[in-house]
């Protein structure tokens, strides 16, 4: 019996699971160690979310766990604040990329700051949720790269996934930190699959993907994926490439991005969003300062264009291909070859 | 037809007084069983024989496009379509009510009035296509872009009211705005903004009693969404949005009080989403069927129906050429939406700037490089056509499945 | 001393009617003359002796706290100051029906409230000397920050009340809130939530006629501020805000009701900004003396000395205990706002997180080297004296300037 | 008498003006020149503006030209978008840096995206004026530099003067152009006194305000009186260096900016907002990128600290100063001196 159990439990540890339901699970096992953990936002009730990444939230914990609000960003941010002032530890969803713009002074000017302006004695303990990134064939507004926003503002920690393990560990460290977390969700990603891991490095850990030689991709969120397959591709060209994948971009892991560049001596830089005054600015920068004397050729980078997100039949000229980034590395100034 | 008046319920203080703000029956000229109630004067524009008869044709072709649209999704010519089916006799009773001079802001849901408007049904649906973001000219048609961050059109149409009056043209906008809508700061600034500035604006909220799968009680504790008028000083009224006729008269007064320079209306149209949110939402997660029988009893097609059977006005010839005209548009449909319009990757930087940037043009020119090298490379050597394929591909199996998920969410 | 009880202004059911609401006349128990107006029940708590005695001395240091503090921007030891002198009514009655466990949001206008709840005066000035954001411990005076951003206060107040009625307390959250401020979406959206929630919060705005430059008639166009609980179905009232007893009452009114589990309140209070907008701003731009002169005649601190005077409490001692009181507050914050805190640079970095970025130890390190380099070069180096002197100093002929404008601007 | 008239004139031409004259002088020119023009905002009627940019306004143009609005920014933004959209030029007023934040869903979501919506249709020639910057004395939120978040939003252009006649021409651009302009008003400089000029040089280009052959110090808005001070003291200790002022940030003038640098080959970007993630990781990595191989050292940036920005008494150890230039100037691997 407890042998049947035993390996019930341990296929099921086995079996694949999707980013989001990885994401579903991080929520109900941080609200099950957890009663002051609540869930909300527009449709995360009865519905699950649009996505159904708080499927069961709500029959599972009950309303006053998760719960539906009235439809308006401002409110649910500005709500989340007042109670995790009153010491709970929301997690609240904006529906979607763009959607997260009317919060989006709460964020800046409250969320940010708020245990900067009170010198430690109210710190927020708030999670949003944002599902990002484009490649879905969404209608404008459902695609945008909204994270160069949070990235910029101090006093945001800023967090996406790649893998499924990776959802499910830094949404649980999310939730556990005392300090606000954007956690943006690649929501192209949202379907696919892996065996759980729930073990994972702590916020503000980059790692490496894949190891290479020859120059380094550094990528987060939806690209990391767009960033290994061109490491495959790039093998038949003669390329040895690694991929960086930052898992977190405030704190920035200087010391794995830095490490990486200087053994390859070469980087491209990739991400969805526009790349004037985009993440992949910050990036590329910082690695051109570290690693200026370890470089044999600019940091190049891969983004969307500087346009807004485009309409589904046009999106594929806009995304990070992994063409556009094989062009890039071929790019490098490999004279030497 | 004998219609009486009511002059407590019609006339020049109409909408503005509290006590009919407070009260939260919606205002009806059409009973649930079709029958007028006899509160409109005889002499009110919308009963005009000819003018029933337009609106009887409208609302069949309005309703022949939103099938035809939903069909089309589900072959897979549309990505996504938002129905409001159920809901045309706010979508076509507000449109025959204003003038072509006068400005319509719409939302994702609006389809059926753009097209009533006029505008032509592939344009119409160019966004849900995946074409482009707009495909008319918002210009000619005075038709706002289908606007989707909610409420966030309403100040749109508070400033163009103002503008208008400021250049002494007669213009009203008419914005619309979903239950849940309202709860947008948005929505709170464009009516105080509008209120002030006694714009020519009407605030037409379609309380189709959900936002996705949230329901009104969940939206408000008021009563009436029409009570937020109160707060701003501004008229407000509370229409039953099932009856054509009824919606058509309070737009009618609205606009006419904004010509006069007696400022904004908040009208709130009690009706109800028949379809779920949009065709990949599956709305028996959170309401049951019995709602939806008890609405689909309340049909507003089927009771301008009755009451034009009743006056002796739906002959069979009328009923004829409307389903005629409303096939036709279903055909034209079915043909040009099935075409594959041609895409220009060159429109990403068109219209980004009056000029493109140099940036944009360096991006331009860099994409055009990779384009010609891929068709050189398709041309001249067969590993190329995989290389071309190489790219991300929103098509492929696990675009789609997100794409009908994603295509749930709110549009 | 006899006071009538007047039922359909008091009692239960007493802010919710929309018939109160809709009149726009604010409850006044003090007349204009600081005449009791007999619609208080004699037991009502407010009108108990000790409890007017402990009002009228809280207003009499409140005052003097006020004067002190624009005072000290005078003298250049704050940098900015927004009196609300002649807002003590609202400014302590509404702080005295609270119970110590409630939770508070001020705005930046609002220190007088803060003194009230306890906080020591010169950390209630932190802010406004420019030392830190926030100078007390949020927590245990359960007052948030003061607020600058507008109207961004009352959602915290809905989602905390909405907090402590899930962990079943009954605690309740009282924000304040300018006219100015409920033209605001945040304000808007923070009632609605609160509504919907049933939260134990009250939404009280100081409605003293002016945003800044901005008269209320260029802010809303409804005939007052409160009708816009219609519109949440919220309960609502409009009081003399100049009234220390009224304001007491209804707040007493909308904490009870709100920890009974009746939801939220939104109050509005009737008062007069007697100074300009801050210190710096020049009223005379944009109001005349007469308008001024007629509220001085109704000052809330005068009003209740009439009124007890009237009835006998005011007895000789007791004026002197007060102005004991305030005149050793005002001694206290002459002598600790004369002092030059001590500003400490690694504050700089110490709480942006729990724990600091790598990022943030860099950029403290070197800070904290180039300040060393800085004293070293000053000890070693007359040159160095004039290099630490080069960087930017606000405080300079320029930085003077711009900061006496700045400060006219809203906090 | 003509005589008379000519040299009040001229007198008038040579008298310094403020940088908030400048302001109002080309908001009136352009007034007066275009009757579609109005200005709008909180209490930018009768009181002139909290800074007494529209000083005057109304009452020579009238309430229907210039007027007082309700305080609510994304009404403000939202109801210019509307009136644009009827076909007049709104140039309103944001009070203070921090306060377009309630906007920002209107201004990213709207005011960029619009005329690439609707294929060129529906242009929103709409001016935003946003005082931003420190070094006042300012409470919280009162001296946010909130450039990045336009800079990063494509469909929005994005200037800011340094000098009374630039803050006067590129006003008068903005207002003349078809799209959407932030326009970031120095609100430190308002005082700078100086000779107006009303002819300077299109939006979209960078000018050298000093000519200097050993670094290039690239500033923007309130940095570039800063880095002209830094060159002045640097000669003192043997550097030549040169100062570009970027003046347009979106449209980016890679050309002057690129020049500049590959003459010198050192790079320093100064800016006032929080380096991670700012503008000035933009200008770094495409000077990196693009002028890598004249680059002698490493770009450097001066900016402030990641942080919210810090209360009065704190503030001179957060910004840019004369001597934090200096060192990073100092750091730029002079080895070959
Ligand atoms: C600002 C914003 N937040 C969220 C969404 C996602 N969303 C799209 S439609 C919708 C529900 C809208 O409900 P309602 O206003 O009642 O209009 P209806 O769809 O019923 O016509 C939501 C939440 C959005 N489009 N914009
Ligand atoms: C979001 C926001 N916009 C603008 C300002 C600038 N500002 C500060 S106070 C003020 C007027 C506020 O008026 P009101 O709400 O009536 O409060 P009062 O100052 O009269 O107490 C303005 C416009 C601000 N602080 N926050
Ligand atoms: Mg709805
Ligand atoms: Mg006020």
């Amino acid at each position: 019996m407890t042998a049947t159990l035993d390996s019930a439990h341990r296929a099921a540890q086995n079996a694949e699971i999707s980013l989001a339901q990885a994401v579903n699970r991080a929520l109900r096992d941080a609200m099950t160690a957890d009663d002051k953990v609540v869930v909300f936002g527009e449709d995360v009730g009865v519905l699950g979310g649009v996505f159904r990444v708080t499927d069961g939230l709500t029959r599972d914990f009950g309303e006053q766990r998760c719960f539906d609000t009235p439809l308006a960003e401002a409110g649910i941010m500005g709500t989340a604040i007042g109670m995790a002032m009153y010491g709970f530890r929301p997690v609240v969803e904006m529906q979607f990329d763009a959607f997260s713009y009317p919060a989006f002074e709460q964020i800046a000017s409250h969320l940010a700051k708020m245990r900067n302006r009170t010198r430690g004695t109210l710190p927020l303990p708030v999670v949003v949720r944002v599902p990002y990134g484009g490649g879905i064939g969404g209608v404008e507004h459902h695609s945008d790269s909204s994270e160069g926003y949070f990235v910029s503002t101090p006093g945001l920690h800023v967090v996406t996934p790649a893998t499924v393990s990776d959802a499910y560990t830094l949404l649980r460290a999310a939730i556990e930190s005392d300090d606000p977390v954007i956690f943006m969700e690649p929501k192209r990603l949202y379907w696919s699959k892996d065996v759980l891991s729930t073990t994972g490095p702590e916020i503000g850990r980059a790692v490496v993907r894949r190891q290479g030689s020859d120059a380094t991709l550094i990528a987060y969120g939806p690209t990391v994926s767009t960033a290994l397959e061109t490491a495959e591709a790039a093998r038949d060209e003669g390329y040895d490439l690694e991929v960086v994948d930052l898992r977190s971009i405030v704190p920035f892991d200087d010391e794995t991005v830095c490490a990486s560049v200087r053994k390859t001596g070469r980087a491209v830089v990739i991400h969805e969003a526009a790349g004037f005054g985009g993440t992949g600015a910050e990036i590329a920068a910082r690695v051109s300062e570290r690693c200026f004397h370890w470089l044999e050729a600019p940091v190049r980078r891969v983004t969307g264009f500087d346009i807004p997100y485009p309409p589904p039949k046009l999106e594929r000229h806009h995304l990070p291909s992994v063409d556009r980034i094989l062009d890039a590395v071929a790019s490098l100034q490999w004279e030497d070859r | 037809m004998t219609v009486l008046a009511t002059p407590d319920k019609t006339g020049s203080d109409f909408p503005l007084g509290f006590a009919t703000i407070l009260d939260p029956s919606p205002l009806q000229y059409l009973d649930e069983h079709g029958a007028l109630s006899g509160v409109l004067r005889d002499d009110a524009p919308e009963l005009a024989p000819e003018r029933l008869l337009g609106t009887y044709r409208a609302m069949v072709v309005g309703r022949r496009f939103d099938v035809q649209a939903t069909t089309m999704v589900r072959q897979g010519r549309l990505a996504v379509y938002p129905s409001s089916y159920g809901q045309e006799a706010c979508e076509i009773g507000a449109m025959l009510a204003l003038r072509p001079t006068d400005w319509f802001f719409p939302t994702y849901r609006d389809c059926v009035s753009m097209v009533t408007r006029g505008i032509d049904p592939v344009q119409t649906l160019t966004l849900l296509r995946g074409d482009w973001h707009c495909g008319y000219d918002p210009r000619r048609w005075r038709t706002a872009p289908q606007c989707t961050p909610l409420a966030t059109q309403a100040p749109h149409a508070a400033g163009l009211a103002h503008a208008a009056r400021l250049a002494g043209d007669d213009t009203v906008a008419l914005a619309f705005c979903g239950d849940g809508g309202t709860s947008e700061g948005d929505f709170h600034e464009a009516l105080n903004f509008a209120a002030v500035y006694q714009a020519p604006a009407i605030f037409f909220v379609q309380n189709n009693q959900y936002a996705i799968s949230v329901p009104l009680a969940k939206q408000t504790h008021a009563a009436a969404l029409a009570h937020k008028a109160v707060g701003y000083g501004m008229a407000g009224v509370r229409v039953d949005g099932n009856d054509v006729i009824a919606v058509q008269h309070v737009v009618a007064e609205a606009a006419t009080r904004a010509r006069a320079g007696d400022g904004p209306t908040l009208i709130e149209a009690v009706t109800y989403r028949m379809q779920a949110h949009t065709n990949a939402d599956d709305a028996t997660r959170y309401r049951n069927a019995s709602e939806v029988e008890y609405w689909k009893s309340r049909d507003p097609l089927a009771r301008l129906e009755t009451c034009l059977k009743a006056c002796g006005l739906l002959t069979d010839a009328v009923v004829a050429e409307a389903n005629q005209a409303a096939e036709a548009l279903a055909d034209d449909m079915r043909a040009r939406l099935g075409e594959e319009p041609e895409v220009d990757h060159r429109d990403l930087f068109r219209h980004v700037y009056a000029e493109p940037t140099p940036q944009l043009r360096e991006q331009a020119a860099a994409l055009q490089a990779e384009l010609d090298a891929d068709l050189d490379a398709a041309e001249h050597d067969e590993a190329g056509v995989e290389a071309a394929g190489r790219g991300l591909d929103a098509s492929g199996a696990d675009g789609a499945a997100l794409g009908a998920v994603e295509a749930e969410a709110g549009r």
